[in-house]
Order: C-alpha cells, then structure tokens, then sequence
C-alpha cells in the first residue's frame, strides 16, 4: 500500500460513496464517465452562491471584484498544477468536447487548406474524432488515423510515415477511455515536432491518472473536463502554447473576448479573454480549484502508486476468470478494465451487475471505431478511482460469477 | 384474448417471484427459449437501433390482426421483447393503438422501457404502434 | 403591494443578500448581470452530488439513469415552462452567449449565402452583434441595423423597410440589458413572418422580467442564461421550432450527438440530442430546475408586478435628481435604470457608491453601440430583482447625493 | 529625492486620515487640482485603454532621469496616476524598472491595482516600465 494514503479515510471525503443501491452497498466503478466529487468541492459551490457570487471581469463593486479574483486565482492554480508558464495559456471551456471543437475550429480555420492532413490515433473518443472529421470534410483536409495492433497498442512505425509536408497536426488521447491503454504521447510529441507538427493531447482520462507537466511534455494543447477530475461539472480546461493561441483566430463571439465593437468592426481581446465569451462558469471553476487543491493534499504521486496496485490486483484476479476476454491487456493500461464474457452480451451483463449494486458502464464508450477494430457491439468497462478499494475489485469478481451463472 | 387478458396473465405469472434474481432469472428463460424471428428478418432492414442492444421487428396482417415477430441479440432485452409479442401480437390495429403497457411497470421492469434506455425497447413500441397505424390506414383505404 | 408577496419573506430565501460590505449592508442591484440564488437551488446541487451524481444517456447504471431522468425532467419542465411543443426543442447550452453563437453558425452555415441580409437591433448586447457579424464576414452576407431615435425607441418604421428578399433572419433582444427598454418582440415577429423571415429572440433579459410564451410569441428562437434567472452559472436554454432545428446542421460535434462513427463517416442524433455534445452539466440543470419551481411557487405575474411597481418608485425619484440623465425614459422600461451625473465620470462615481455597500454596474455593459449611439463612455447602472426593495431604492438615492457632494 | 523617499511622503499625507471618505475627497482633490499632460498629448497614440476610464502617458527623458506626464478622463483615477506620477518621474530608468509599488497597498488603495480592474492603471504601470526599459537600452547603446 502507498505509504500515506488510506483509501477508508479518503472514502470519507466523499459523501456520495456512502449510498445503497437496490439495498446493496454502491459500488461506483464508473469513474471514467464521471468522477465523484470530495466535499470540499460540493461544499466551495454552497460558500460561492452563499456569498461572493457575481459576473466577473466587469463591475467595479466588492463581490465582483472578490468573484473575479477567485476566478483568476482558479486559473492561476492551474497553471501551477500543468507547469505552463502563462496563466493565460489556460482557456476556461465547459469540458474537453468544447475544448476540441475550439482547436478543430480554430486551428482548422486558420492552418487547414485543401489537401492537407490531420492525423489521430484508431483509439480517440469520438469527442477527438468527429470534430476533425468535420473541419476536413469543410476544408477538403484529409483524416489519417494512427492504427493499432491486435492488443490495442499503437503502431507508432506507421506513424513515422504517415506524417509528411501536408500533415498540419496530430490530436492524440493521453488515456483511451475505453481500453485504459496509456499512449506514448511524449514518444509522439518528439516525432512530430521533429518535423514541425504541433501536437494535441486529449488529457480527458489522462490528467486523471497521471501528474502532468505541459512543458515537459512539450505538447502544443492539452485538454480535459474537471467533472471526471473530482470537480464539478460544467468545466473545462484547454491548454495552450502562447505563440500558438495568438495565431489562431478566437471560436465563439460575444462578451468579454472583444475590446471594441462596432457595428462595422470589432476588435479581440488578449489570451486569455479573446478564446472566453460569455459569462463564464465562475462557481465551478471555483469548486474546481478546491478539486485541484484536494488532489494535491492527497499528493498525485501517492494517489497514481494505489492506484497501479488496486489496478494491478483487479486486473490479475480478473483475467482468472473463465471465458473472460479483457481488452488491451498486453498493453501499459490503468483506469479502466474493458471486458466480455463468452457468449454473454455485455447490455445483459450489466444489467445483472447492476441489480447487484454496482455502477459500470456497458456499450461503445463513445468509441465505436474501437469496438469495429475488435468487431465487438460493445464492452463492460469497469474504470477505478483511487477512492475504490480492492474489497470493491472482490465484489465485481463475484458479480461477473453471477452474470456467469444467470447467463452462461 | 385481449390485450387486457394477455397482460394480465403476465402479470399473474411474475407474481409468483419473491426477489428480482428469479425474475430475471424467467425472463432469460424466456429470451432464451423463444426463437421469434425468421433469420431472413435480421437485416438492416427491420433493425430497430438501440445502441446497446439491437432489436429486429416484423410485421404482417392476417385475417384483421397483426402477427408481428421480433428478436433482440441481448437476451434479456429479447425476454422483454416476448413479453410486448404475447400482449400485442394477433390483435386488431385498433386494439394496438389504444392499448397501454402498464403491465410491464407492473411486474416491475419500467425501467428497462426508460426514453433513455439505449436497448431498443422504446423505438420497438413505437414501430409496432406505427404498423398498426399504416395497417389500419390501409384496411379504411381499401375497404 | 402586489398581492401574495412579501419581499421580507422572499429575501430570507437568498443567503447571499444577508452580509455586509465595507461594513455596510450589502444592496445587490447588479441583477441584470447575475442574480442572487434560493437556497433550494443551492441546496440541489449539494444534493445532486452527494447522491445520484453520474454520467447521463449511457450507463445502464441505476445512478446514471437517475441522473438521466433528473436531466430529462428539468428538461421537460423548461418545455413546459416556455409552453414550447415539444421537449426536443429545448437545447441546453453553457448560455445565452454559447446558445445565440450556435444559431448564428448552424443557421447561417445552411442558409447564409453571399449578399444575404441578417437584422439585428441598434440595442443589442454584444452577444448577440458579434456572432453575427462574424459569420457575415465569413458568409459574405451584410448585417443591417434597425435604429433607435433619441429617446433609445426602437423605429419599427425602418424595419419595414429593411426586410426584404435578402433577408434571411431577424435577432433582436426581448429587453435591452444597457437600457432596460422592452422591445416590442410580437409586432417585430409579425412583421417578419408576414415576409417569410424567421426571428430568433435575445431572451437574456427578458424571461427575468416577463412571462414568456413561446408559442404566443410564435418566435423562431428564444434563449437565455439561467444564471440570470436565479439559477446556477454554467447552463443557458436554447429554444427552437423543430421544423428549423431539424433543418440546419449540428454546431459542435463529439459525443451524445452521434448515431454512429466510423473513420469515413458519421451520422448525427436526432433532436435535441444533435445539438449537445459532450458531457452535459447535470449538475446545474437539476439547480436550474429548482430555480423555475421557485419562480412558479411565487407567481410570475406577482413577480412582474411587484417589479414594475419597485422600477417606478426607484425612477420616478432619480428623475427628481438634479444633473441626471435617465437614458431610455421615455421607453417602456423594466429591470434596469441607466443613467449619468452631469459633470461626472460614471467610474468615478461607481468608486464612490460601492464604497457604499452598493452593487451596481458601471461601464459599456457589453453594449459599445448603444453608448455611441448616446456618445457616452458608459453609464452607471442599477438593476432591480423582485428581492430588491423600496428601502434599497432609497438608499441608491442617499448614495447619489453623497457622490454629487463629493465629485460634483 | 528618491522613489522610495517619495512613496513614504505619501504614506505618511495619507496617514492622517481617518475614514475612506477623508482619503477618496483628498485623492479627488489631488485628480482635479494637477493638470498633468499637455492637450496635445490626448490623442490616441498616447492613449492606454482601461475600458471604463481612459490614462494618456506620455514620457521623455532629460538629463538622465524620465519625466512621465499623464493624465485620466476619471478623477479618481487621476489621482492615482498623479501618486504613481510623483513617485515614478524623475528617476533613472533603473531605479523605476527595480521599483515596487507597495506604497499603494499601504495607503488602502490596492483595489485600483487589481490586474482585472479595467481602469488603466495596471496597464500604465506595465508601460511606465517599459518606457524605463527603451530608455535604458537606448542609453547602452549610444553610451
Ligand atoms: C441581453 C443579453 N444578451 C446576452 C447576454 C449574454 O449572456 P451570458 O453572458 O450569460 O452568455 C446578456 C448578459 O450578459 C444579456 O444581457
Ligand atoms: C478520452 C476522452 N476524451 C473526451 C471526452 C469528453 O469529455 P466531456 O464529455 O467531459 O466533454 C471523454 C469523456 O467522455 C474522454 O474519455
């Protein structure tokens, strides 16, 4: 066990854990989806509304003025936690969706012509592919995709030729959400900028599992959602080289992200404001915060030691299962186990695994080109936090024993 | 027997289980014992999509009912799918409009007919309800 | 006094409006920027994540599908709410901002051709100007204004003669957020369906002041942000008639909103799931709902008239102020009062009266034209809700008097 | 005398008050009293956009030392860049780029050097300092 950490403490932090499910103790193990939050978290947005809240940025009274401090230390804190150098390298999103779809668009907008290529892995959430998809159906660009071998790995020879003098740039997960598999991500920043291509981490899974560092990893965006990183929902965080996000052109128009309008012209504001419209999400940017500085009390390297081991211990029981196939094993995972059973369609296992109290999710995980390459409909996927316990690993062991028995 | 009659046979039937494992237990039984679709009907053609698990559904009119005939690959979705058979196959068009599915709240499965539920279910319901709509259409046309 | 409406009792039901600033009790007219919270909608979001917090539409998880129904239903009650046909046609945004900056880019990417004319309002918050000018750029289209005479009325005369068969759509505000004039919405979309052109309605402001009824209207689109309307930051409401939202094409793209992905190709959801993408923020659409049922509870037609008596105590005294300019008061007006003190810059005496414990907004109020079209650097504005009262008017007297004292 | 010296001859006029009102009638007094650019000044090129109150700066050296004249549409904010004025002009440019500026904070002025402030100050600051900076490598240069 990780020296300093105990998982029944931490538990504690977390009121929703604490819950039956059909007269059954909850067993969470969704976290993938969605993450629970500690209550400093639940507890900072009760504190917000209770007192500072305001619209940020524009009056000059006390509780806006102390609401866009907050807000500003916010974003600050996380360009300490990423190592970035400038705060305003951090764009505040609504999640890693909308943080995509600001990259596709406006980097596409600006860099993609006719004929040129971007290029994604065969393992991405469709957050990471059809935002490209679409930007190189409207700028006649062409979608390459990195292919994965029969375990799930990532052909990274074939990357080697797939990049050339028309690829404009390469958009890769950290973590595949639906295998858990870890790319090698600083592997492919090298190569790409070895001939100039900027690179795009979709960090959605990965800033959940591993201590990042944007400088280095020298990717040129990262991006993630704060509600599956213990924060609330309705965040998210885009990083992004400075160089680059002045070049780009700004993505949604409005409030905030101008400096002067006109009805003839209008004029954009700096970074960060030129990528904010709107009136931003100030209360869960600050419950945000608080997830941030829960994380770092806990300490990221302890919380990634326990949870190499519960993955480790729930991986190695599970693959004794007869007639299990889990998916990616032969490759470095963590987070997630994505399994079938023989001959059980996993929409009936997880109905069964669900009367018995436990939280997982079943299908395609928004990554269907996934489930085409192992030509299956669909997955259980079982994904850990590092609030779950290996007693918890036990129970899914003895669900899936059931399933087998009902089904099998 | 009516739809009224069928569905309370049904009913009748689930109540004899005490814990939901029986229950479910029956109704993969039931998925997996009833063969319900013509394997030239598992195409493109007559799938409902559901997401997570597929449901296949057909239709015919013989002598004033409709007989329809349906399978799903999830077994328990195609135990659900041979309980909404039994209640709505060999009935009049009208009787299918009109008809109401409360039975299936009533021994306790609501929640797989959720709008949410990515298992088919729902749109199944809503195309045996539109081919008695079309069916009906088509006997006040000709006759 | 409206009947069945004690302001006494309502104030005990919003925490925040309980504290003090520079010592001072705090009084809270920065409403049309945020609006202060009811405990019930705090305490719904506590509740929401201490419980059934997960991930919606995919789980076959009891908690997911709780999750999921709570969506739904806030979803469902919003339809309601607006009298809107279909639930379908209610699309949840970050806000108004992100709502107004999807119609403009779906809308105008189907139907915007080069020389095309778009009509929006000489009062209009920067919101909804941007967007539009943006893709006019982009679509070669020209962006026509419909003036205001001097008293900031709308000259629905030009209008007329405006609209012609280049005229794709007509955005205008419901109620000035600079000004607080209310425009005349019904006649300006009778006007425009007489020529075939549908209209899309800023409602930011609006659905805080008046009850609004979608189908009576008979308006293309409405939108707004529930953080204006006493609900959690991080949610806006997109209403759309289904005809016109089945027509044009998704905004972003990524998860939720597809059917099926392959690398070659992807087909979209169907409403209103096409226009949602990623994870959506449950979180606050549970606290959003809340807040309606607060509203409801109360009575909008008690609420607008308490407020309209409130707005013309407050007006009918600071016109009697000497050296004041009212802007807009010959219009019909609600919620806000604009206005200057001769001789003095309106920063100057913002400093002044939050010093006060006074809340109010100075500036441009994302409004540049609007201060061009009066030739003032900005106003200084103080915003009513129905939580504000007569004392608190009287107190903004005090506090003019003593600015006039000091910077006069 | 030097930034230092100037700062706390500031701190010191404004020890003497008592209540914020005292301190904002004598900022006022001080915004309206100095007229501290020429007109000629007032123009766009020499303008810093605050959003809500506009600062013209403008600089020049003599004899070693930078002299800044600025100016504010505000009162209030005049005063303020008249404070940082007294302390700032008339100094070497290294002197003014290894300044800090605490003297704001200590006489309760803080609020009005917040970075999300938009009344220009921050901004005039920031270019105060990079005048310092021009200047000083103008003077590597030639010297
Ligand atoms: C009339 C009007 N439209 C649009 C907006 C933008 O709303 P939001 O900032 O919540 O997106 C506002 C509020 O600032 C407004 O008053
Ligand atoms: C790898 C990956 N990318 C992107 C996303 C999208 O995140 P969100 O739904 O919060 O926008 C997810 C989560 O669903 C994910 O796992």
């Amino acid at each position: 066990m990780a020296v300093n950490f105990d998982v029944n403490n931490i538990r504690k932090d977390f009121p929703s854990l604490h819950q039956s499910i059909y007269g059954k103790p909850l067993v969470y193990l969704d976290n993938a989806a969605t993450s629970q939050k500690p209550k400093v978290v639940i507890g900072a947005i009760s504190e917000y509304y209770s007192t500072i809240n305001s619209n940020v940025h524009r009056g000059v009274h006390y509780l806006s003025q102390k609401a866009t401090d907050a807000f500003e230390d916010a974003r600050n804190h996380i360009c300490q936690y990423l190592n970035a150098r400038y705060s305003h390298e951090i764009i505040i999103t609504k999640g890693a969706t909308d943080a995509i779809n600001l990259v596709a668009n406006s980097f596409g907008k600006k860099f993609l012509k006719k004929g040129d290529e971007v290029i994604i892995s065969a393992l991405e959430h469709h957050a990471n592919i059809v935002p490209w998809q679409m930007i190189c159906i409207e700028k006649q660009a062409k979608l390459r995709i990195i292919p994965v071998n029969d375990s799930g790995e990532l052909r990274l020879a074939e990357l080697e030729s797939m990049m050339n003098e028309r690829t404009r740039i390469i958009s890769v997960t950290h973590i595949s959400n639906s295998l858990g598999v870890i790319l090698p991500v600083k592997e492919i920043i090298k190569m790409a900028h070895n001939k100039g291509i900027p690179v795009m981490i979709d960090g959605a899974q990965g800033i959940v599992h591993k201590k990042v560092d944007v400088k280095d990893l020298d990717c040129d965006f990262y991006c993630f959602s704060s509600h599956k990183f213990y924060g609330p929902m309705g965040v998210g965080i885009l990083y992004g080289k400075e160089e680059i996000l002045n070049e780009i052109p700004p993505y949604q128009t409005g409030g905030e992200m101008i400096k002067t309008v006109t009805f003839e012209k209008t004029t954009f504001n700096d970074l960060p404001f030129k990528f904010e419209t709107g009136t931003p999400n100030v209360a869960d940017m600050i419950g945000f915060d608080k997830a941030l500085h829960y994380i770092e009390s806990i300490g990221m390297e302890n919380i990634e030691a326990y949870e190499k081991e519960l993955f480790n211990y729930a991986s190695e029981r599970l693959v004794t299962i007869p007639g299990i196939t889990v998916y990616g094993d032969k490759c470095e995972r963590i987070g997630v186990i994505s399994f079938n059973l023989k001959g059980i369609h996993p929409y009936d296992a997880g109905t069964i695994i669900d009367k018995l109290g436990i939280a997982l999710r079943t299908g395609n995980h928004c990554a269907q080109p996934v489930m085409d390459r192992f030509n299956i409909p669909g997955t259980l996927r079982a994904s850990f936090a590092f609030y779950n316990t290996k007693g918890e690993a036990d129970v899914l062991m003895g669900a899936i024993h059931k399933v087998q028995e009902m089904l099998g | 027997m009516s739809i009224q009659e069928q569905a309370q046979k049904i009913i009748d039937e689930f109540a004899i289980f005490e814990d939901w494992m029986d229950k479910y237990n029956y109704l993969i039984e039931m998925g997996k014992s009833l063969p319900v679709i013509d394997e030239k009907y598992k195409t493109d053609q007559y799938l409902i999509s559901g997401c997570q698990s597929k449901v296949w559904l057909s239709a015919e009119m013989q002598d004033g009912v409709i007989v329809f005939k349906a399978d799903s690959d999830a077994v328990i979705t195609k135990g659900i799918v041979n309980l909404l058979i039994r209640v709505l196959s060999n009935q009049r068009p009208d009787d299918i409009l009109n008809s109401n599915l409360n039975f299936i709240d009533q021994v306790g499965l609501k929640e797989h007919l959720s709008p949410t539920r990515s298992n088919g279910l729902v749109s199944m319901i809503k195309q045996m309800k539109l081919y008695a709509l079309v069916f009906k259409t088509k006997m006040e046309v000709n006759g």
